[in-house]
């Protein structure tokens, strides 16, 4: 059963997605971030990503920890469920709550503070468990909220703004998501809106943990010369190393890559993802190769972008646990409730 | 204590000191269940090391006729099995009461006492004797000695081997090893001692609509009969077997029987951090969720308690209590969790706590647990303690009414969401402190934002002062109104009005029914209430106000019930006497005697020790 | 209240609302500095939110001749930068007060109020006409408003100018500009106003020993005084400047001259969990290390809390307390972690809390929590607030004895140790509950096991009842023998005995100071006593014994402290009475009065609201 | 000054060492392990290393978690100082105490549930902070001291003693510590002595983070067949990728393998590290070579062992906090308070 209601007559030429909705049907409420800040783009692109996947807005569920970043689950699609829990810790939450629904659709937004300092052990765990969800990491190598201390991916020798250089060795979150099993590994920058949007709408569809690092500077304390995490140092060093296009189900599939450099993935739910590589030797269903190919371009400075790695199979948590398909939260008491003559039966083995 | 020389029939407490490790646990509880088939009241209590195999261990078994199987501190009998920790366990015995040891090593003088009788029995020469293989060897040796001691207290041999039958019905070899170990214990007493002892069993009636269970099972059962899908736990003793239990029990009851599939998902988590956080995201999606775990997980839960709280989250807790503080003694049991669980987390908060004294209670408050926290929308703890949750109790046979059903509290359907003009998550629109609270999916209508930060009642986003101290004040008053929901206390008084009071909690119960009986036969009447569930309800407060000495008897160092008391009822400093004990061994009549001596001087004038 | 258009010198608040992130913060701090240079009792309180740039923010500002700075929610005169918060703005000042604002644009009709003088200054237009580039603009419209209020108020603007001088001295530009910023708000008031206003400025002498701080620098600069060389911690509102302060005096006084490197240790944890874990692991090689953190730093580091209770090994917990429960409001005040403070972990437990009252205190009970967790061996919580942490205060100078030495409470040289037969752990051979303790690698008869399980007065692994309890009940002993030694209250008595008291804690203490002024000059004579350490030393037994009603007043909703006096004290139910606030932000007189009204009736008939 | 008192008259054959103690003067209480537990044997092991190192007792510093391993530092050197924590928590009291002190000799004992489920965050950030100890996982697959639930690093497809399989995806702590930059990267088996002694006293003479992965068999939970961590399993399995010898500072260099196949790394005292290559075209200080090294040997079912990457050089926590070379603790209070004329200076700007 749907709910959705027509929305009230707008701008006749806002486009419309399937289910009569237009992009604002998806906003949220006004952004309370600095004037810049790259966490606006990415809720930008999430908007247009769920936009254009046709998206129930009441059967998504946003979820975050605390931070800059993951204050911006209020800023997009308001009649969406969302919890902005406690910092670190929104895997749990969200695997909890995946256990009890799995219908829903379920998104995640951390950032590099939340998910790579305090809340690494549930970042990792998630990704073994192969909890289904978008998780996307808003990384800007400074804690934002608490006003730009060096955040666990801070690069060594990227300057603070005071100019102190930062010493200790990144956690990189794609190379980590790579090494724990991650089956949809990519990393993208929030001023790559063309990019960033078909990996945000494959993630969606992937049918387990989709990993999506996004680059997203902090105007306010990390966007400054001598920042690796800067708008400018990002765009000057970002290497693109697979172009990616989402084709979802029922869509034609237009566009065309030359041969060899293409490659289709079909998801779970039978959405195509086409990757075009812009290396050719780059195979992103080889996660050694692909973890060689990252650090190697890594050691040039670069930064490698794309749907960097997707593995179309294996089990969610779901999966691990055998859970029925009907959620948790629908089945009927009398379905969970063994009654008395079962208990009666029971305790005849206590006696 | 009387000399247990005088005949003591279904009179007593016996323990048997083993290694951990070597299977005599299933050997105590096969002795234990013989005793219970045998219709006699009877308790038994594992005190075992926090080490997987190799250390000293023993298994405490009351019989009383009266129905009194609260611990017995004394024994009249001891099974040394044990070389490493004679000294000690001869020395336990009490004057006049009996060590049986293995005798194939000749014991050394040092351990013999005069006062007691050693019957010495040769099991490990008896095992290479007649078994094979050192497992075999090990394993029977203890099955003999419930033989022996089944000639030396008359135990039913028709029962045990009745038992022994029904356990190895698809293992023939294995029966005929156990018939055969036990005949050897049991003969070898025919032939070399007299028997029985004036220590003995004689069958009685006590337990036709009993059952035997730890009060772990007994919870875990519970989240299955009120319907709970997830599980997230990260395994910590004493907890552990709750979740070992909810498994296995929903692998019994839970299984779709067409595809195989599982009605319930059960995670172990990374930590208790995850877990909590796991129980509140299933419940947030409406799922009846709860993570078993003792005092340092609720530490690592405080903050997401907080969040639960404060959000207004359904979660469900289960504290089995161990000794405290850190790591303390992780197989020794304590309350030392009572204040910790009623106001977990920083600022200002305060929980519903359920205090079960027996697995029969384990399950009914499991499933009272659910029904409150959907109802209050409010973390709920069930807090038990090891002995509770790991040792074996009698109990009166667990029951169901198939008309319950779950009390989901205010969520609203998407029929009623539709109705509703606009909804608030945090608007008390029926005056009794609760808002009702949608479920994600559900309807595009019932969609709101929740967070652990500063709201106002229409569950906006706020710094303001007002707003957010109306949402904070309707949240007092919303626990506050749970104590007429919570378990009542039990109320037992006299046939004439007493002055004194006692006031006790959790498994304290039964040492503290003890003593007030002991009390009673000598003259001095006093009143009872065990506390079932925080937060207090009127009872609690017309108790205390009505006696002018109360004593507040529970298992901590610091007075946790008595401070709660203090807080949270009218009742005035000057009424509460503390009774504690924070040793880690389940209290005893003794323990309770002991502690009101001093304030009962007179009337107690010879008792206690 | 008195109307404000009656000439108030020196004796009035006013409000500054702006955008934060637009650069008031430093004009706002210009203003606050002036005034202070002129010898003005003053006060400084920052209103933000919990977002970086954008949202509105407030700065509030109390001139008061006799010395009185708490908070005043009442404001004679607003500077409403902010269109935004307009409404709000304007609607808090007090009838007959004054409003200034941008008149660069016109204000709406719907702002506009008879009872309020309008101030319109052409910021905007002057930035434009004046200042190239959008930056510029903006910050000098903020130093256009303390020009205007120079003229408004009659701030010596040749203070004003000189601050400026000393803060551009080496940027003659930024000068030039901030000068013509000032002059232009200066001039354009004294072209178009009747001024100055009949709330106004006049030099006075009270700041001579005084300096203008914020309580985290000054705990910082405590702790580098104390010696503190090890600082774990993970960033959260409002502790953050502690440590942020904490490095920039240890980069001044901590860096060895010669070789540039550091007599210090800061780490960014990878949560609070780690802080706490690092600061116990340096205390017990010996280092005096600490954390700063908040509320929800404190829920997450519960467990180590009680590794570190149980152990004995010292640990500093900063709390700078902010709204609760969860992540509440991160940017309001409260005192909401009094109890978590007190017992904060599973088991038992009980801490030592120290409560500043200000700045100074912040400094001073730095210092005294080293020796304090040195000496008994056991966690201290210094328990400050936003308000206290983070806002600018006017305090007496801060004073230090060189003759300090660290109280390193008993940890045994090598030499001590070499003389001894054997070094057990936990023995208390001194009798005084505090056992003696050694480093590591200082001797090799001084190596024990440190563990948070159970342990006998040797230090050996236990799980013997009484072996385990008689360490517990030293513990309990240790920690409250150190009643004696936190600092003592602060307690004020009028001239004739009085049978009404008020206690209270940390930074409530100004606005109930004045409040019993007020209370005085209507004849209502109360006694004061603000709790500075816990546990409660007997002064405060011994006050709460000498009053019929003693009123509690802090800043929570469950009564914390009124409820740990109960626990903790033998002063009866029946006295204390509760007053509280919780709305987050700091206490002013009129919440005391008008909490105290109810109980006061005839006595305060008329006072409060 | 050296406080060590010559012992008391032994067993004359006694090996004895540069401080003339014996093996014995580095034991520890009597072990409460299971019989036959792996846990054991990496205890003797580690006996024997620290008592070839030469290392006075009590400067040597234990610390450990919670777990059956984490129960071993009382099994070894008695007079040393050890620190039994709570669970998963160890490295952050190694941090903080390194930190005071950097002059001692630090060894961190954890488990597989200590380190990789409720620790893997404090775990991850003490290799990034480069915490200057020896820290030994002894992994066994499995909770040990809580009765045998399967642990993070449970193989998929490993079987518990019910037979019950392992569905997740295991962390493998060597790969990860590869990743995240760990500069001492071993794994060793406890029944293989001979391999491990030298690595492990490697790992104390290293600057900086050593982790050794030691497979220490649980006999009591996870020691049966279908168990991927049992005796059997891994003798059989494993695969030694580089033997090592240690050759402290003073001895004469013994050891001498062929061209080509061995390696001499030079540590911070000056001690030397010889590493023989079982496949020459392995080399242990090239991470990115490791890592696709070990992934082939993984593929294969097989277990790397051997101490598998080094790489000497770098800073340790005090190198990025530029920490004085004097211990902290060792400071004197008139070096660290600035006094009264500096306070009072101080305050001349804070009015
Ligand atoms: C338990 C806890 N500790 C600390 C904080 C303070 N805090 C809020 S956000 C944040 C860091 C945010 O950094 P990041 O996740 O990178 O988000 P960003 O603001 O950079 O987007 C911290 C430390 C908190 N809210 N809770
Ligand atoms: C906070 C906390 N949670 C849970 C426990 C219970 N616990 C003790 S040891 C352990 C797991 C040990 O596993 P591992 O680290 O692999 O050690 P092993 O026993 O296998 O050597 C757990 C869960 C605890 N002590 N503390
Ligand atoms: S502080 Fe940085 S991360 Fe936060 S909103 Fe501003 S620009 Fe974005
Ligand atoms: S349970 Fe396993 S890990 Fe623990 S001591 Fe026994 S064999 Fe070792
Ligand atoms: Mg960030
Ligand atoms: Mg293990």
């Amino acid at each position: 059963m749907s709910y959705i209601t027509k929305p009230v007559a707008r701008h006749p030429k806002m486009p419309r997605n399937a289910l009569g909705l237009t992009p604002r049907d998806y906003e949220g409420t006004m952004s309370t971030l600095c004037a810049g800040c790259g966490h606006d783009s990415v809720t930008a692109a999430l908007i247009q990503a769920i936009f254009e996947l046709d998206v129930e807005p009441h059967r998504l569920v946003k979820l975050s920890g605390i931070g800059c970043s993951s204050k911006t689950p209020t800023y997009f699609v308001r009649d969406a469920h969302g919890f902005n829990s406690v910092h670190g810790r929104m895997p749990s939450i969200a695997a909890g709550a995946n256990a009890a629904n799995r219908d829903l659709l379920y998104v995640g937004i951390s950032g590099d503070g939340d998910s790579l300092s305090i809340g690494l052990g549930q970042f990792c765990h998630a990704i073994r468990r192969n909890v289904n969800m978008l998780y996307v990491l808003e990384n800007n190598g400074v804690y934002g909220l608490t006003k730009g201390q060096f955040s666990a991916s801070a690069d060594i020798g990227s300057t603070s703004k005071a100019g102190v250089a930062n010493r200790q060795g990144p956690i990189d979150p794609v190379n980590l998501a790579l090494s724990l099993g991650a089956t949809f590994v990519a990393r993208s920058f929030s001023g790559d809106k063309a990019q960033l949007v078909p990996i945000l709408k494959a993630g969606f569809r992937h049918n387990g943990f989709a990993f999506v690092d996004v680059i997203s500077p902090c105007v306010t304390f990390n966007d400054h010369k001598g920042s690796t995490k800067s708008y400018a140092h990002t765009r000057e060093h970002m290497h693109e190393v697979i172009e990616t296009d989402f084709v979802p189900l029922r869509a034609e599939i237009k566009t065309s890559y030359a041969e060899g450099t293409a490659r289709a993935v079909t998801m779970h739910d039978g959405s195509v993802v086409k990757l075009r590589k812009v290396d050719d030797t780059y195979d992103p269903t080889d996660r050694g190769a692909v973890l060689d190919y990252l650090g190697e371009v890594a050691t040039r400075g670069e930064i490698s972008t794309g749907l960097l790695y997707l593995e179309e199979s294996g089990e969610d948590m779901h999966g691990f646990e055998n859970t029925v398909d009907t959620p948790l939260v629908e089945l009927p008491h009398e379905t969970l409730c063994p009654g008395s003559s079962a208990l009666a039966e029971l305790q005849k083995e206590w006696v | 204590m009387d000399q247990p020389s005088a005949s003591r029939i279904n009179d007593f407490a016996l323990k048997v000191a083993t290694v951990n490790g070597t299977g005599s646990a299933s050997a105590n509880g096969l002795l234990l269940q013989a005793l219970f088939r045998m219709g006699i009241p009877v308790s038994g209590k594992n005190v075992f090391p926090s080490n997987i195999q190799g250390l000293p261990t023993w298994y405490e078994i009351r019989v009383n006729k009266d129905g009194y199987t609260a611990r017995s501190p004394e024994f009249q009998l001891i099974v040394a099995m044990n070389p490493e920790s004679y000294a000690r366990d001869i020395e336990e015995v009490v004057s006049g009461g009996w060590v049986i040891y293995d005798s194939s090593k000749e014991l050394d003088d040092e351990f013999r006492r005069d006062d007691v009788t050693f019957i010495g029995l040769p099991l490990a020469q008896m095992c290479v004797e007649h078994f094979q293989g050192a497992r075999a060897r090990i394993l029977m040796k203890n099955i003999m000695y419930v033989g022996a001691l089944a000639a030396l207290l008359e135990i039913d041999m028709d029962i045990v081997k009745g038992m022994l039958e029904e356990k190895f019905s698809h293992k023939k070899h294995l029966m005929d090893a156990n018939y055969q170990a036990i005949d050897l214990g049991y003969n070898y007493v025919q032939e070399h001692y007299e028997h029985p002892l004036p220590i003995r069993l004689e069958k009685m009636d006590a337990n036709r609509d009993k059952v035997m269970i730890h009060g772990n099972a007994a919870a875990a059962l519970g989240c299955v009969y009120a319907g709970a899908t997830v599980g997230a736990w990260y395994p910590i003793t004493p907890s552990t077997s709750l979740m070992d239990g909810f498994t296995e029990y929903c692998k019994r009851f839970r299984v779709d029987p067409d595809t195989g599939k599982h009605n319930f998902c059960i995670i172990q988590a990374e930590d208790e951090l995850a877990a909590a956080g796991m129980v509140i995201g299933a419940s947030w999606m409406g799922a009846r969720a709860f993570t078993p775990t003792s005092g340092p997980g609720i530490s690592l839960m405080s903050e997401f308690i907080g969040l639960a709280y404060y959000a207004e989250v359904p979660s469900v807790f289960f504290d089995v209590q161990r000794t405290g503080p850190s790591t303390g003694m992780p197989t020794r049991t304590q309350q030392g969790d009572i204040m910790l669980c009623a106001y977990a987390s920083h600022g200002d908060t305060k929980h519903i706590v359920l205090f079960p004294g027996d697995p029969r209670e384990c399950f009914e408050f499991a499933v009272a647990a659910f029904d409150l926290t959907e109802r209050f929308q409010t973390p709920v703890f069930v807090v038990s303690d090891l002995d509770i949750g790991m040792n074996d109790w009698v109990i009166p046979k667990l029951e169901w009414d198939d008309s319950y059903r779950p009390d989901r509290g205010k969520v609203l359907s998407a029929e009623q969401i539709e109705e509703l003009e606009r909804f608030y998550r945090y608007l008390d629109v029926d005056g009794d402190h609760i808002a009702a609270r949608t479920l994600p999916g559900v309807h595009p209508k019932g969609s709101y934002f929740t967070r652990g930060s500063g709201h106002d009642k229409y569950g906006r986003y706020t710094e303001d002062s007002d707003a957010y101290m109306e949402v904070m004040d309707r949240l007092l008053e919303k626990v506050e109104s749970a104590a007429d929901h919570v378990p009542a206390p039990e109320v037992h008084r006299g046939e004439e009005a007493s002055s004194i009071g006692i006031v006790s909690i959790g498994g304290c119960h039964w040492a503290v029914l003890e003593a007030r009986d002991d009390l009673a036969t000598r003259g001095i009447q006093v009143d009872y209430l065990r506390v079932r569930g925080f937060p207090f309800n009127q009872t609690v407060d017309d108790f205390l106000a009505e006696h002018d000495k109360v004593f507040v008897i529970e298992q901590n160092r610091d007075e946790q019930l008595r401070k709660l008391l203090l807080m949270e009822t009218a009742c005035s400093k000057e009424t509460l006497y503390s009774v504690t004990y924070s040793g880690g061994q389940p209290l005893s009549k003794g323990h309770v005697l002991d502690g009101l001596a001093p304030y009962l001087e007179e009337a107690l004038m010879g008792v206690g020790s």
